[in-house]
């Protein structure tokens, strides 16, 4: 399949665009992914939702640290500069700002930036929403992590989100296996094609009229 | 002489009562204090509600909690896990009430209970599900709900050292909603390996001051830590994340 | 004089009613006096608004510590057990009624417990509240300690406070050179009486109508 | 690589602006940056609003900000000190403005704001002339005003040591305003008595996370905190406190 990225792929991508210096949550699922293809030698401080900046990769079989875990409560470590912060004020960093950028993986995602990725709506699924509603409206970015579609080969790109929205109006990227797209005042535009995908094949995957990013004016569109 | 010690682990949560409603700290197993909810099942109580982040993994601690019907309610933020097999059960068979409450607006709500706040208004959830039957408020052009402080009669609490006035360290993510919860419970009930003199703990470096905490309980090296696959995460589909040592197969790209 | 005590006597007699392993406040001005009355033996925690637990005397002469200080801006010590914390969670403490009393000075107390304390509303007078409002309102219980009369010889406990409040229906409790006094449902009830001083003496000092406390049911009337 | 240090105590203020808003941390003499306020002297700006909690005593850091007549207007919940001549002299002239906030209301609003709170209620003033204009709420019985989060431009704080990512730990009393002030402002400058190499502060004890640090100085031992008499003081009555040695006279019954 040449038409689309990998997953490490992708994760490099998304990687490369992150800014050294930059304070960074990853959601649980594929955005963990990222954490281990930042650029060698800048410095990312990742941010975890259960409290803790400078948050180190998986630590080496046989040194798991059960009171060190991310949010997806798996195993991590401590880097040095690390600090550790309760839950009220982990999620009064969130929420007041100061994160740069959130990157989370998506149900659904719509033309103005709504983000459904927390619920299905079946009715006999256990719900659950951790941290996800409080890191969409809290980050100062929010970059979604998807494939473009779904295994059922629906596209996660919606004109309107059917599930239950996470955040309204919060996504201002999506990084799919296909394209790079930027959330704009007037829908999705696509920043960047992977592989052998064309402009067309994505309106037809997607159903959705889309546009290539005026990179002239990217920082005025995109945001 | 103050002295919050308790020699007796179930001395500590004996006035926990039918229906009382229990602050349970911890994220997954991390500062989950495993000890003090055995003893809670031991002295009997039932009926009760508990606000805890998740509702329990595996077969211990809240999990147990749990599965022996001693709880009515869980407020939390995620119940889901690879191991919440109890949870799961009693809630499908509808003998549990779940209130679910996104996990930053039920820290803060925890906050203000242990902050003397009335209500604040929160960005978090506008537009969602979770909004409906609150209070919306526009504030400088921004929408917020209207979100009330989460009080509880007890709460247990997990730390790492105390010392006989109460004061309380952790370690590292255990933290999590210890010092929190700490604040906004009528009796705080905290656990830690080991309870040193007095003056041992650097002032600096207190995080809950004993003001909030009632009693104190040594437990020893928590081997529980150590017991079995270290699991309890899901993934964005509620799929469950095997151990840590297969990182791979979890951060993926699905 | 022997129809009152003097302000070592009544910060003794303050210090005498707070029980072992209280958590307390003293206010700027005559409350500090009563730490140095503390009954030996006991452990009483001091909380300073500026952020600490676990407050000490004074240093002693050359010892001084410019970064420990407290409410009053005097030099103070640490004991050991002491925490410091920052000024919100130092007044979440307060406001979420965590402190078992709080000691204040006054201007004027009214019989339904009002407290006038920190401004006497001249217009010259350059306004300062500090903590005192956020005292009254936050502690478990609220006792003044306070000469009876003013230096002009007017009573300080009133019907009704003519300076501008600083809480509402907070005092419970209030200690004078002259006598103590509980704030009751029915108003004023003199607990005790001090030297010379008698209940008709009071009647006139303060033009209220004063009753004895009945020793018998007043944990349920004090409150 | 981060470095959040500023080699020029004057590069870290530059960008204060003539107007802006700036908080400053300190209660009386106690963690107020009186480095970085002569720093923001030298810049020239003016026309300043300060929040802080007192309005500067003596004759340096803000009390020399405000005889300077750089500021504009004041936001504190305590300005009258013993020393605080310049303020009462600015003040009674009409050439400041006074805003004055209860002090529990002050940290709580400035912490809102760092916190994403749109507003919250707080029990605090409630029936006093500083709730006049407020909105009034009754929540469970009891009365509430709505208070609105506090932010700022800047923020000017003085720590203890910090590290190159700039997290911060503070020292004893001196703490006090520092960690809320840093989440609650655009930019937070923060000036230390030494810079300590990455790693070197204890995560567990780390009161300020670099994130809320845009920028650190170090400013060595800080010699004016011994200069002359440790006053700033006042009594009830607003009379001045004697220095410390004479507790004695300042305990007293008035």
């Amino acid at each position: 399949m040449t038409d689309r990225l990998d997953r490490d792929g992708l994760a490099r991508r998304v990687a490369a665009d992150i800014p050294d210096g930059a304070y960074v949550n990853l959601g649980i699922g594929a955005p963990t992914l990222v954490a281990d293809h930042l650029p060698l030698g800048s410095e990312v401080i990742l941010h975890t939702e259960n409290g803790m900046l400078g948050m180190g990769p998986a630590p080496a079989p046989g040194h798991v640290d059960p009171d060190l875990i991310n949010a997806g409560k798996l195993a991590v470590t401590e880097l040095p500069g690390a600090a550790y912060f309760h839950h009220a004020d982990s999620f009064g960093m969130m929420r007041g700002g100061h994160l740069d950028l959130c990157i989370l993986g998506a149900f659904q995602v719509s033309q103005t930036g709504d983000l459904a990725n927390w619920s299905t709506g079946t009715p006999d699924a256990i719900p659950a929403v951790g941290g996800a509603m409080d890191l969409a409206i809290g980050a100062k970015d929010v970059y979604v992590m998807t494939d473009l579609l779904t295994r059922g080969g629906e596209s996660k790109l919606v004109e309107t989100c059917t599930y239950p929205l996470t955040g309204v109006g919060c996504v201002t990227r999506v990084y799919t296996d296909r394209a790079v797209f930027d959330v704009t005042p007037d829908g999705f535009a696509v920043r960047e094609l992977f592989c052998t995908t064309t402009l067309d094949e994505l309106r037809q995957l997607t159903g959705l009229t889309l546009t290539m990013v005026d990179e002239a004016t990217t920082d005025e569109e995109s945001r | 002489m103050i002295d919050k010690t308790a020699a007796d682990i179930r001395d500590a949560v004996a006035y926990i009562t039918h229906g009382a409603t229990v602050m349970i700290g911890g994220f997954g197993r991390a500062g989950q204090p495993v000890e003090l909810i055995d003893a809670l099942i031991d002295v009997g109580a039932s009926e009760l509600t508990i606000i805890s982040n998740n509702a329990g993994g595996g077969d211990l601690g809240l999990a147990r909690l749990i599965a022996e019907g001693r709880v009515r309610k869980v407020v939390c933020s995620f119940p889901r896990q690879t191991d919440s097999w109890h949870f799961d059960r009693a809630y499908r068979e509808g003998r549990l009430e779940l209130e679910l409450v996104p996990q930053g607006n039920l820290a803060e709500r925890i906050r203000a209970a242990g902050a003397g706040i009335g209500a604040f208004y929160s960005p978090t959830a506008v537009g969602t599900p979770l909004a409906e039957g609150k209070e919306h408020r526009e504030i400088d052009g921004r929408t917020y709900l209207l979100e009330h402080p989460l009080r509880a009669d007890v709460a247990l609490i997990g730390g790492l050292r105390a010392d006989r006035w109460g004061n309380v360290v952790y370690r590292r993510t255990a933290r999590n909603f210890g010092p929190i919860m700490a604040t906004a419970a009528r009796t705080t009930v905290v656990q830690v390996d080991e309870i040193v003199p007095l003056g041992t703990l650097d002032p600096e470096a207190i995080v809950t001051p004993g003001i909030f905490v009632d009693r104190v309980v040594a437990v020893g090296n928590r081997r529980w830590l150590r017991d079995g696959r270290f699991v309890g995460g899901v993934d964005l589909q509620g799929e469950p994340l095997v151990d840590s040592a297969a990182t791979d197969t979890v951060g993926g790209h699905r």
